[in-house]
């Protein structure tokens, strides 16, 4: 990969769905021509923080191109709050592509399974597979669809948006069914999942049940975003406690225990 | 503009050091900028043994600032000395192990560890370490504990310089750095991070697994500045400045007020080249604050 | 939802009030909210003589925060009887008076002056205020002088409860809190400000006249939050929140972490409805974050 | 005077001055309709400061009109920093009018002393003032003229501009010499002087020496602006320090000792 360096990129535009509560938006930035691979992800550190909050944002890196690099992010607090009030023009500090990424192998059946906003290393991904018809898509999402940039998926994918309604319990119970009904398809494919933390234990639980191959995106709190602070850490099979950041985001399922 | 320093017998190109425990190994902060261009840095605190360190979540955010409880996960001195050491530049740039145990005896067998080891330039004893229940905090708020550890690792440091790293958290810091001074500590590190909390509302639960944890960054530079100007009147060893440094402007405003030196810790976060950087604008912050040099400029306090 | 709180045998309308130096006389206020909105208020720090207070510059910012050197500058404990305290309106909101003196006589005294006040609510005692070299500091930070005050102050309060408010700046602020508590406190206010600092580099001189100043705004509240939670465990009486609080989220973190009820300092700097907004919010802060009551809420965090 | 409120007021322009350096502009807020005399000032604080600065700013109200409530506004740190990069729309609280203000006599003869953007508050002064050909502004300035909104200044005014150029020392003897100069022939009359310390300094010296009735209106760093947290505060000729936002900021020279 290429030698990360800490940039000044400037906001080129930020592109809110309509209506959607939370906010989410696509957040594009002049283009730092990298080389990346769909599920790194770079920190992001607007100007307009100034001293507060301290930490930049991790953030999946959706798509790159013509435009600049974009990623898909929801309004949930302080950071994700001033992001969504960025105009054409700031500045944002970025460091970046940084940690694993999901393995691409185009002859396997591959299902990606996404919780809300963890659709957005998925962009990246369908777009650049090859044959999207050997791709599946299942998205469980609380905001309306509208809110979220599907448009940028490929054709010939195979796809299944499931709402869930506030996190009813029904709906997720049910949610949970259409994930394992998925999931035993690919026994032989591959499973990768992008999503909040009981999601990502699910899809283990689910994966590790029907012999499936599957990768996790990890979410955790992030200072550094480069394997140094230690405030980021995830337990591994072998019982170590290892750095998200630089050793994942993305995992072997049957390598972390996901463990509170 | 002449921007070296000296801290005791150890001479330094520049005055930036980066704070233990915000720069990993180092390593992690190569592809942001040179090490060589730092005055030295400060590994992650070691231990005799590996840690494990504290539960998750370790770290949250707070007013310009933020609070850890990482509870000195590290590799253990060992793999230190196999694994890290060997890739540092320790030739360009001073490389200073942060040490941390839980008695005087394991303080100085630690230091008898890495006494020998030509890629450090100084150990640092961390004996104020709020995160960690079991006594790390006793240590930093005694003045004779401190005295006895300081006395443990020096009579077994070799000709390492010691540096005593004193805690925020007492009522009385120029005694902590007396005892320090007077059990024949090199120079002293000021401050530690302050202990503090944060919990929430909606769960009801604390944001750190550790309950409490150590609060650093902006929030805390009005704190450490005037320890640091307690300290460096109290005693005669150097004092190396830290606690919320963000730009030369800080960093300048530490020597005005007694530093030596300083240490950069949380601003590593706020951008990965912060240290590198800060380091690269002294001498045109000297210029614009019209500092002719870092010696006419320390303790000069209009007081 | 049922706001009130009791303090001892003291009942307040809601949780919410107002720090002392940070609220003035009370009138201040009165243009921008219902002074009766409030649970109380704490006026400016009293002595026995007026006193001038400190040199200009008093107060400097700092990231999230502030600092003041006043040097508790008020009008004396007679002009405010005389002035200020018929003026409030006390039959409808508590008024608390906050003690300023610097021997466990003087403050005796004081209490015997205010001790037959009808409109006075309660004594908040300031063995802490860190800005003033006469002494100030090191009552805060003396657990045997905490309780020999606490005594010569409750020894001459009458049937007014007596509040002791803490330094943050101790090594132990439990064994203060206990000090307090078994000296006859009423109530503990939890916490003062924390020593600081702030230098200009172009003039090298120190912000405050006084040098150091004490640190307070939304920079302190994780120092002040442990501090509660930690006074809050060793003690038995109520303990009164305060340390950055600027939102009513913020004032039921402290409750969460034991606080009987909390007060709003800095903040009224930021709006000088802050705490009138803030009082005026609970309920629906409440609502939002799942809180059926106070007394529910209160010491709940799930360790 | 009206009944003081804590106001969210919304951004209707920022208008900079061209290229001066620090920048230099006039803030205007949605009118809250106030009744204010020259001289007052108001505690502005713009959303955008968050947290971080804690405090809000103190601002001379320059003039209110249909457009809204205008101040002068030098840019000269963190606060107005920020305030110079408001946009139209965003919400500023303020709370004002506050403090006292300049004696206003038609019929004595006033000179109007300002230092920099000390000529806020003699803007909405010379617009009041029924005849403009009895007042005299001398105005000491160290950015170009062309970024003080020189033309809301009415005709027949007896105007004398000042150019400071960095303040050297040559420059400062001569502009006290026509300060001297000026206030000797208002010894019978009124002279009122807006500006940094020294400049005040200067001017209740001259005053005094020459018999004149003098006004001055003082800076000091402030947190409250209410008479509350006693940061503010100046010697009075009594001996008390009294809070310059509650008793000040428009002092009589001979009430207060301006000492350092
Ligand atoms: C590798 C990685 C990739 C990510 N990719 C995306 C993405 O593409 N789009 C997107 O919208 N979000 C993504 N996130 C999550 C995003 O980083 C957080 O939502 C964001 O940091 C929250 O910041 P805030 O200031 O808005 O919220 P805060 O005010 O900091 O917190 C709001 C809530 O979010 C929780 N939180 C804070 N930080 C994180 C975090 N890093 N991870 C999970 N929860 C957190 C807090 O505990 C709190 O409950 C990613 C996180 C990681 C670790
Ligand atoms: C009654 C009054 C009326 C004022 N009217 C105007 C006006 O109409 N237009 C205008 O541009 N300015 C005016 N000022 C000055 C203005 O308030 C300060 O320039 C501003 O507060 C500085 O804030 P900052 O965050 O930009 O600077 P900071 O970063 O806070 O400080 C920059 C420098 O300014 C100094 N400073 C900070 N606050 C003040 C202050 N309140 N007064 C003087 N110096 C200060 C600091 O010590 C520092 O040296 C007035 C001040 C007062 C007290
Ligand atoms: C995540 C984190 C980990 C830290 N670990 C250590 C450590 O291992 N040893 C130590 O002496 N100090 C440690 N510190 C304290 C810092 O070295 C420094 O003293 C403190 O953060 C104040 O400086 P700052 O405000 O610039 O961060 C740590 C601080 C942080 C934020
Ligand atoms: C300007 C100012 C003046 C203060 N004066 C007093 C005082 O007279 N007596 C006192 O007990 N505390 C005084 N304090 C401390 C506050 O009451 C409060 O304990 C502290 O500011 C922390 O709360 P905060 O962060 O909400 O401001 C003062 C604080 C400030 C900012
Ligand atoms: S965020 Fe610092 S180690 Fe991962
Ligand atoms: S600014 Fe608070 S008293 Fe004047």
């Amino acid at each position: 990969m290429n030698r990360n360096r800490c940039l000044d990129l400037t906001v080129v535009s930020v592109d809110g769905f309509g209506q959607a509560e939370p906010e989410q938006f696509v957040l594009t930035l002049s283009s730092p021509g990298w080389k990346w691979r769909p599920g790194q992800f770079a920190m992001l550190r607007p100007a307009s923080f100034r001293q507060d909050p301290v930490w930049a944002r991790p953030l999946s890196i959706a798509f790159q191109d013509d435009a600049g690099l974009s990623f898909l992010v929801q309004s949930c607090g302080r950071g994700t709050g001033l992001m969504a009030r960025l105009k054409p023009g700031e500045t944002v500090t970025v460091w970046g592509p940084i940690g694993t990424w999901f393995a691409s192998e185009p002859e396997t059946p591959t299902l990606m399974l996404a919780g809300g906003v963890g659709l957005a290393p998925f962009l990246g991904y369908a777009a650049r597979h090859p044959a999207p018809d050997r791709l599946e898509l299942v998205h469980g999402h609380r905001l309306p669809l509208s809110a979220f940039p599907l448009g940028r998926l490929p054709e010939g994918l195979g796809r299944s948006e499931f709402f869930l309604d506030r996190g009813r319990p029904e709906d997720v119970a049910r949610f949970i069914g259409l994930l394992e009904s998925r999931i035993k398809d690919y026994a032989g494919g591959l499973v990768l999942a992008c999503g909040p933390m009981p999601f990502l234990r699910t899809v283990k639980r689910l994966a590790e049940a029907a012999g499936a191959r599957a990768q996790l995106s990890l979410e955790s709190r992030m200072a550094c975003g480069l394997g140094a602070c230690l405030g980021c850490v995830t337990e591994n099979v072998a019982g170590e406690l290892v750095q998200v950041c630089a050793r994942g985001p993305v995992f072997w399922s049957t390598d972390v225990t996901l463990a509170e | 503009m002449d921007l070296s320093v000296t801290i005791g017998a150890l001479r330094l190109k520049n005055p930036v050091l980066t704070a233990s425990g915000t720069f990993g190994y180092g390593q992690e902060f190569t592809p942001y900028g040179e090490l060589a261009g730092l005055g030295g840095f400060v590994v992650k605190g070691l231990s005799l043994a590996p840690r494990r360190g504290n539960r998750m979540p370790r770290i949250a955010e707070s007013a310009c600032g933020m609070l850890n409880a990482i509870g000195l996960q590290n590799v253990g001195v060992e793999a230190f000395l196999k694994d890290k050491l060997p890739k540092l530049p320790w030739r360009e740039t001073a490389v200073v192990a942060n040490l941390y145990a839980c008695s005087a005896g394991e303080f100085g067998e630690l230091a008898g560890v890495l006494a020998a080891e030509e890629g450090l330039a100084a150990l640092e004893v961390n004996v104020s370490c709020p995160n960690v229940s079991e006594g790390g905090a006793a240590f930093g708020a005694d003045p004779v504990q401190i005295a006895r550890v300081t006395e443990a690792v020096k009579s077994r440091a070799g000709d390492k310089p010691v540096w005593v790293k004193l805690s925020p958290n007492v009522t009385d810091i120029a005694a902590a750095a007396k005892a320090a001074e007077g059990a024949g500590a090199d120079a002293l590190t000021v401050i530690n991070t302050l202990t503090g909390m944060s919990v929430d509302v909606r769960t009801r639960r604390p944001r750190l697994a550790n309950v409490i944890g150590g609060l650093s960054g902006p929030a805390i530079k009005p704190v450490a500045l005037r320890c640091v100007w307690q300290v460096s009147r109290a005693v005669k060893i150097p004092v190396i400045g830290v606690g919320g440094i963000v730009s030369a402007e800080d960093a300048l405003e530490f020597i005005l007020v007694g530093a030596q030196a300083v240490q950069v810790g949380t601003a590593n976060f706020i951008r990965p080249d912060a240290a590198f950087r800060l380091a690269a604008e002294l001498e045109s912050a000297c210029a614009r604050l019209k500092v002719d040099s870092l010696d006419s400029l320390r303790g000069s306090l209009k007081v």
